[in-house]
């Protein structure tokens, strides 16, 4: 049987970057193959390469057996390949329905649209990945896990021989993941070759067949079987040697000076009673499900909402903070967004006008003179550390690889060097060596006595990271408790936690029972 | 405040790494691929070109009012630049220039001022005009486009009300006389101002805080935002700054027509315009916002006003001649993609 | 001497009103001997292209021009340069504010044959009612007179007509249609004269009398547009005041020809005082009814050769 | 339910400003509800709609036509020159004004999506290439021998106060509507309008939908500059100089999203209508010609800020 797909010496470059030097992968049919590597490694670039997004430079691609060369993306959704890529590519005024079967529209030209029908074929996607949306809802609408199970329903629309998924779980919780899984699984049983990118290893311990590692844009190992294989094989073969396991102390003292502190805050958004103290020196994790409300406090906190009860306290003095700039510059919070495109980076500048934008008007001299270099000389080490790998400091922040992307937006709160730093879903796209050092980095900031406060789906995250933990559900604390650090005793105590607390929306409970399934 | 954290293995990016990768890799190759390069080459060969091939293009004389003309095409662009830049426009631009200058004349002629104190406070109502627009924009939170479209209005309505559109005519002679003077014997000191003022805008975007911060809220206000960054200070500075340079560009007009006119730039304003987005078009900036190049901005003005004045001596058939415009623009852009096709893959290899 | 003498006459935009310019040139330069006489026309109606289009015709070596002055104030220091290089220019169909350095200014009165108009109009009408007046852009110097002279013969009336309203800013097609047609289906009905002293709006506001059927109300209208001739002899226009464009660029001609061969402009002639220049000189008006039609070319073709004959004698000094 | 609430709630605060703002000119100028002031009302509303729908089209895609006015102003003159010089017969010259200005648009379409040149450059490249046309075929002279068809086109009505020239701009209006609601291809320039990288990942072809939106702005120009003539009487070579600005106007009031991906035809519609009635109020209200310009601005800023004032409490309700 021939594969479905064959990669012989794929090369790509950039200007600045060599991003594949050579790279080979075979996939077969009815199995699920893992693509891995460190950020920047070129598994998006291979992926858009055998897409038609972008076209190689060197190397040949073979469908079952044939060597083809698709021109554009229509051209490899015709040859049955289906992707799902990093990045979302959703019309955000369009339906879900719509955004599912956009193809179908792409191909067509003037013949009305029905769209009872598009409604219909894209609910029964919508099942499949046991989704409970109405596919009339406007994508805008959205949240960001729900907007990446649009896309796998798109993907899964096409009915493809292969299926390409870059990254698809990066921001689903635990409930969404299974849901795919059982459905990928199904998929290959019916003889489906599926190429899996993901950071998370134990997902692709449980679910995937054989692995292609990339390190440096080249093969680390090709299409091997994974059976047998190790979480400690993988990592060493993605960055060369073996993962140095971070060992974090916890901190159990109660008696730091606390630095932020909420009192039974309630905010136009919809929070009640929110008790809450930051203490200089401790990491506190916030643990929800999608649409507890955890992001949104941190918004409020920084003065994008309105606080309507209660009041925050900085260093036990009442304070009324208007805007993110007061935020920063008054108080010295800083916020990382869990929206990177969006809120988080600027796509269109380069590394360091990103890194800076939060020091700026820190460093600024007279009449706002400010050099590059006085910049760099703060900002260079924070990009060190977290080993952004860009070809230059101005390489645009769009041309760089997710993970890379995400560092960017880590990179400026560091640089920021606040009192208080709220880092909302920090390590989404993030590997897992640079996720180690990343741990590594916020126990430093906290034991050089800042706050942290942390808010994470990655449970695993969460318990490695926090101090304390605070667990929030619809928009109200449910729970505060002090975390062992023993990954299944906290997992059972937060999901009891969750259960306690009244549901109210149908499908909030749902995901609530599917997540303590899991666990 | 790093330093103690156990460096990366494996890498070693330091500062210095990230400082030279910045600054010098390929910054030839980028400067030859940019837009700026390109408007360079073309105005370098438009000018010859026209050197060539008419007569009188040469000529001191001609020259001076080029160079005159770009002073005020230059200011024009500047000025919508600085809009563009937040990711806006303004259509109020004409409407700001005629008013600061109707203003700096009214203060010379009836309340006898001296020029330099009218032509400030006529720049000052620029700034104001500006200002009042960003903090409408900023406020409402409406689109720029249809602000300025109404306060283009109100501004020029303004302003007719006050004068019932009548000129101010008899301006002090030193009013005029930068308009007069001939720098070696072919260039007008305007031309010295606009290049001066355009340097300080390099500079503002180059090297201070809040240049960065115009930048980046037009790119992305959003993330600005979160950055700590005043996004609607950001926008009022720009559209504030903007209403500036149009009141410079005003004046300059003023200057050389000798007289502060209602009807200078054109019912409304608007014969300012296409040259005001054409400027900043060309040399490379992003009617998205957040990309702008104060160089392109200058020499895209300049080739307009090169392009302009040769085909009027060019002797092209009257009526014919905007076609002729249409075309030699159309070739122009063309040779530009062409030539970054060329380098581009020359870059490749 | 006059063969060197190359005349650039220079319009103030693409606009019908030029249309026997270029003609008129041709007849000049044949007729008295000129190096050139050439109609040259900015692309659009705007006072900066005006000024680069007439600096790269210097360039070009033109030495005599007759420039319709893109504004009376802001077209002075284009003029007062070419003078100081010593090219003569007279303003032609448009004036020149005073001081300037042009020779003197040959047009129409726009003031006076707006006062003329309204002054048929309201013969037309009797006596009295009330009239609405159209005119164009604000920012055109012309209108403020011309609205000045409708004003004038209306005051003269001493109460008995009234000006309803007055319509500005509509010298485009567009806003004149949309304003002229509200104006006439609201507030027609109040009205019973109409003078329109802009070109687009003396034709649109034919057209829509036209259009309605409308011979109660009167109406006078600029220029010799076939629409409005064709509206005198059907009956739903009045009148129309008639301007001297061939005249004006034929007589400037010679007269810069002169000019160039040592006559110099007397300061002790004739001229006629407008709100703009001391110096003017009138290119002649008419009043064309609907009993002028058959002949008003000529009839204007006799106030040219009038003006010509007696030219010289009466505005310059020649060697 | 609550989808189409959103949708209409582009268009609901304008109707309603418009409306309101017809009642109170109604009842202070019982003319106004006259038949020729509709007739004359609907009759500006048809062009400027014509002329709205065509920048609409390309604001859908993100990008901008600054050489609309430039094709009407030449489909304007070439159709009277057509029937004046060539003697063609007023339908044959409606089709050959229709064609050119599609010829016009589809090379504004093919320059930009294969030359890989921002639209807003080639577009004012083309607008000096076409108006430069006109200008050097007329002399700038109008064209006056409009056969008595066409005239009568302009000025007759369908019955009472609808003018004949609502025709085209209802079926432009019907079918713009459609196309960027259920039509594919009207769907596709949408997505690319949106996010131009995510389309074409989809398969959508992008330079497919440019050139096909730039023809239709090209036709509906074309069409609009025939109307314009009609409605003249003459063949004017100045028809369009004025279009830039309103072309924009109605669509951005009406809610479109300037860099792309969403646009309101409904919401176009009414912004025309607000802005003829503007315009009339002026005249209507007698008021004095210098503060015209003022007092327009200033309406236009109250009509639209109420509009947004409007919508925001709606969202916030939500
Ligand atoms: N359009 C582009 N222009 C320049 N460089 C690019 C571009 N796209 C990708 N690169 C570079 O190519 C390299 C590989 O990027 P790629 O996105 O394939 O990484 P990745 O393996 O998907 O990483 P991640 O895990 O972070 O998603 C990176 O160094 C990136 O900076
Ligand atoms: N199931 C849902 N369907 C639609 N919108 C939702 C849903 N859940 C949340 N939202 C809205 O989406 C936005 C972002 O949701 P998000 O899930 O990030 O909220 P959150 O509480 O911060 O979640 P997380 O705990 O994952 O950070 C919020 O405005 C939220 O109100
Ligand atoms: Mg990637
Ligand atoms: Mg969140």
């Amino acid at each position: 049987m021939s594969p479905a797909l064959d990669l012989s010496e794929i090369t790509k470059s950039f200007p600045g970057v060599k991003a594949l030097r050579g790279v080979s992968l075979r996939l077969d049919p009815g199995s699920i193959h893992a693509l891995l590597g460190e950020n920047g490694a070129g598994k998006s670039t291979l992926i858009k390469i055998i897409t038609g997004a972008q076209s190689p430079e060197g190397g040949e691609i073979c469908v079952s057996g044939k060597p083809v060369c698709f021109a554009n993306p229509l051209q490899a959704i015709e040859a049955g390949i289906g992707v799902v890529h990093q990045e979302r590519n959703l019309i955000p005024r369009f339906s879900v329905g719509e955004n599912i079967l956009l193809d179908r529209i792409a191909s067509a030209s003037l013949r009305p649209i029905n769209y009872s029908a598009v409604h219909d074929e894209a609910t029964h996607w919508l099942r499949l990945l046991e989704l409970d949306i109405d596919p009339r809802r406007l994508v805008s609408e959205l949240n960001v896990a729900t907007a990446q199970m649009i896309e796998i329903a798109r993907a899964l629309s096409q009915q493809s021989r292969i299926l390409l998924m870059d990254e698809p779980t990066a921001s689903l919780t635990l409930s969404e993941t299974q849901a795919l899984f059982r459905m990928l699984r199904r998929l290959r049983d019916q003889g489906v070759a599926i190429l899996f990118v993901s950071h998370k290893l134990e997902e692709i311990l449980e679910l995937c067949d054989a692995v292609t590692v990339l390190r440096d844009g080249g093969n680390a190992c090709l299409s091997r079987p994974l059976a047998g294989m190790s979480r400690s094989d993988i990592v060493s073969l993605m960055i060369g040697r073996a993962e140095p396991i971070p060992d974090l102390g916890r901190n159990q003292r109660t008696d730091l000076p606390v630095t932020l502190s909420l009192a039974s805050v309630a905010t136009l958004g919809g929070h009640r009673d929110i008790d809450l103290d930051l203490r200089s020196g401790e990491i506190v994790g916030l643990y929800g499900l999608v649409g507890a409300g955890r992001s949104e406090l941190a918004r409020a906190i920084i003065g994008l909402d309105r606080i309507t009860h209660g009041e925050i306290r900085i260093d036990g003095a009442p304070v009324s903070i208007g805007s993110p700039r007061e935020a920063l510059h008054r108080f010295g919070i800083g916020y990382v967004s869990e929206d990177r495109k969006q809120e988080g980076v600027i796509l269109s500048h380069g590394v360091l006008a990103n890194v800076g934008s939060t020091v700026w008007s820190r460093l600024r001299g007279w009449f706002g003179f400010l050099r590059d270099a006085t910049v760099i000389r703060l900002v260079a080490p924070v990009l060190s550390a977290l080993e952004v790998k860009a070809s230059s400091l101005d390489q645009l922040v769009e041309n760089l690889s997710g993970g890379n992307q995400q560092k960017v937006s880590l990179a400026k709160w560091l640089a920021a060097g606040t009192r208080v730093l709220i880092v909302d879903e920090p390590t989404v796209g993030i590997d897992v060596k640079t996720k180690a050092y990343f741990h590594q980095l916020l126990h430093k900031l906290a034991r050089e006595g800042r706050a942290v406060l942390v808010i994470s789906s990655d449970m695993p995250e969460l318990i490695t990271l926090s101090d304390r933990i605070a667990v929030m559900d619809h928009y109200r604390l449910v729970g505060k408790f002090e975390n062992s650090g023993d990954y299944g005793e906290m997992s059972h105590a937060i999901m009891a936690y969750i259960h306690a607390a009244p549901p109210t929306a149908s499908l909030k409970s749902q995901n609530s029972a599917a997540n303590a399934a899991a666990t | 405040m790093l330093e103690g954290l156990p460096p990366a293995q494996g890498s070693d990016a330091t500062e210095t790494q990230y400082e030279n990768a910045g600054r010098l890799g390929g910054k030839l190759g980028r400067f030859l691929l940019s837009s700026e390069f390109g408007l360079l080459l073309l105005v370098v060969l438009a000018f010859a070109g026209f050197w060539l091939s008419t007569r009188g293009f040469s000529s001191p004389f001609n020259q001076f009012g080029l160079s005159r003309s770009a002073a005020v095409n230059i200011l024009i662009s500047l000025s919508m630049m600085s809009v563009i830049v937040s990711g806006g426009l303004d259509l109020s631009i004409g409407a700001i220039g005629v008013c600061a200058s109707i203003l700096a004349g009214w203060l010379m002629e009836a309340c006898r001022w001296p020029a330099p104190a009218s032509v400030a406070v006529g720049l000052a109502l620029g700034g104001l005009l500006g200002f009042a627009n960003g903090q409408i924009i900023v406020r409402t939170g409406m689109h720029s486009f249809v602000v300025t479209l109404a306060t283009m209005s109100v501004f020029f309505g303004g302003m007719i009300i006050l004068t019932t559109a009548k000129p101010f005519d008899s301006l002090p002679d030193d009013f005029s006389l930068p308009a007069q003077q001939h720098l070696f014997g072919a260039v007008s000191p305007l031309l010295v101002y606009s290049v001066l003022i355009a340097c300080m805008m390099a500079y503002l975007y180059r090297l201070t805080a809040i240049g960065r911060d115009m930048l980046a809220v037009g790119a992305n206000a959003r993330a600005a935002l979160l950055s700590g960054i005043s996004a609607s200070r950001a926008v009022t500075l720009c559209h504030a700054m903007a209403g500036i340079l149009a009141a410079v560009a005003g004046v300059m007009l003023s200057m050389r027509n000798g007289a502060a006119i209602p009807s200078m730039a054109g019912n409304l304003g608007q014969d300012w315009l296409l040259p005001a987005f054409l400027g900043p078009v060309l040399g490379g900036a992003s009617l998205s916002g957040g990309r702008v190049s104060v160089l392109g901005a200058v020499l895209g003005a300049v080739l307009i006003s090169v392009i302009n004045n040769g085909l009027l001596l060019l002797h092209v058939g009257a009526f014919w001649l905007q076609f002729f415009l249409g075309m030699l623009l159309l070739g122009a852009v063309m040779i530009d993609k062409a030539r970054m096709r060329v380098f581009a893959s020359g870059d490749r290899r | 001497d006059a063969n060197s003498t190359k005349v650039a006459i220079v319009a103030g935009g693409p606009h019908p009103y030029f249309a026997s310019w270029p003609q008129a040139g041709k007849d000049a330069a044949r007729d008295f001997h000129l190096g050139a006489a050439d109609y040259k026309v900015p692309q659009s109606w705007s006072l900066s292209q005006q000024n680069d289009l007439i600096e790269s015709l210097a360039s070009q070596g033109y030495n005599a021009f007759l420039v319709f002055p893109g504004d009376p104030a802001g077209s002075r220091n284009v003029v007062g340069e070419l003078v100081d290089q010593g090219m003569p220019v007279i303003a032609l169909a448009g004036c020149l504010q005073d001081p300037s350095k042009a020779a003197f200014c040959f047009a129409t009165d726009t003031e006076h044959s707006a006062y003329l108009g309204a002054k048929e109009l309201i013969k037309a009408m009797g006596g009295k009612g009330r009239i609405a007046h159209f005119t164009g852009f604000l920012t055109d110097p012309g209108t403020a007179l011309r609205i000045n002279g409708v004003k004038q013969a209306v005051a003269e009336t001493n109460g008995s007509v009234e000006l309803v309203q007055t319509i500005a800013d509509i010298d485009a097609p567009e806003p004149a249609q949309d304003k002229i047609n509200a104006f006439l289906a609201t507030q027609g009905k109040q009205v019973e004269g109409i003078i329109a002293t802009a070109w687009i709006p003396a034709t649109v506001a034919a057209t829509a009398l036209r259009k309605i059927g409308d011979k109660r109300i009167h109406m006078i209208g600029l220029n010799d547009d076939p629409i409005i001739l064709e509206g005198i002899k059907d009956g739903y226009v009045t009148g129309t005041m008639l301007q001297n464009p061939y005249g004006q660029a034929y007589i400037g001609s010679y007269a810069l020809g002169k000019l160039m061969s040592g006559c110099k402009v007397k300061t002790d002639a004739p001229w006629l005082k407008t709100p703009q220049t001391t110096h003017f000189v009138d290119s002649g008006t008419a009043y064309v009814g609907a009993s002028d039609l058959a002949n008003y070319q000529d009839k204007m073709q006799g106030v040219t050769k009038d003006i010509l004959a007696s030219f010289q004698q009466k505005y310059l000094d020649c060697p | 339910m609550t989808a189409t609430l959103r949708l209409s709630s582009d268009w609901l605060g304008l109707a309603i400003l418009t409306l309101g703002g017809a009642i109170f000119l109604s009842v202070l100028r019982p003319d106004f509800l006259s038949s020729y002031n509709i007739f004359v009302l609907l009759d500006a509303i048809a062009l400027s709609t014509m002329i709205a729908l065509g920048q609409l089209a390309v604001i859908a895609l993100g990008q901008t036509n600054l050489s609309l006015g430039s094709i009407g102003g030449l489909v304007g003159v070439a159709f009277a020159g057509a029937m004046q010089a060539g003697g063609v017969a007023p339908w044959l010259a409606v089709l050959l004004g229709l064609a050119l200005g599609l010829a016009c648009g589809l090379i504004n379409g093919l320059l930009t999506a294969r030359a890989g040149i921002s639209a807003f450059v080639i577009t004012l490249a083309t607008l000096a290439a076409y108006k430069g046309v006109n200008l050097g075929l007329t002399q700038a002279q109008p064209l006056y021998d409009i056969p008595a068809v066409v005239k009568a086109v302009g000025t007759a009505s369908i019955s009472g106060p609808v003018p004949v020239l609502l025709i085209p701009a209802a079926i432009a209006v019907v079918f713009v509507w459609c196309l960027f609601d259920r039509i594919p291809l009207g769907r596709q320039i949408l997505a690319v309008g949106a996010n131009q990288h995510a389309a074409r990942l989809a398969g959508i072809s992008v330079s497919r939908a440019v050139i096909a939106t730039h023809a239709l702005s090209g036709l509906l120009a074309g069409a609009a500059g025939m109307m314009a003539v009609a409605r003249l009487q003459v063949g004017q070579p100045t028809i369009g100089d004025d279009w830039l600005i309103p072309s924009f106007t109605a669509p951005v009031i009406g809610g479109a999203i300037l860099s792309g991906g969403y646009v309101s035809v409904a919401g176009a519609v009414w912004g025309v209508a607000l802005v003829v009635l503007i315009t009339q109020a002026l005249v209507l209200f007698q008021v004095d010609p210098y503060y015209v310009q003022f007092l327009l601005g200033l309406l236009i800023l109250a009509a639209v800020g109420v509009n947004r004032f409007r919508s925001k409490r709606q969202t916030k309700a939500v």
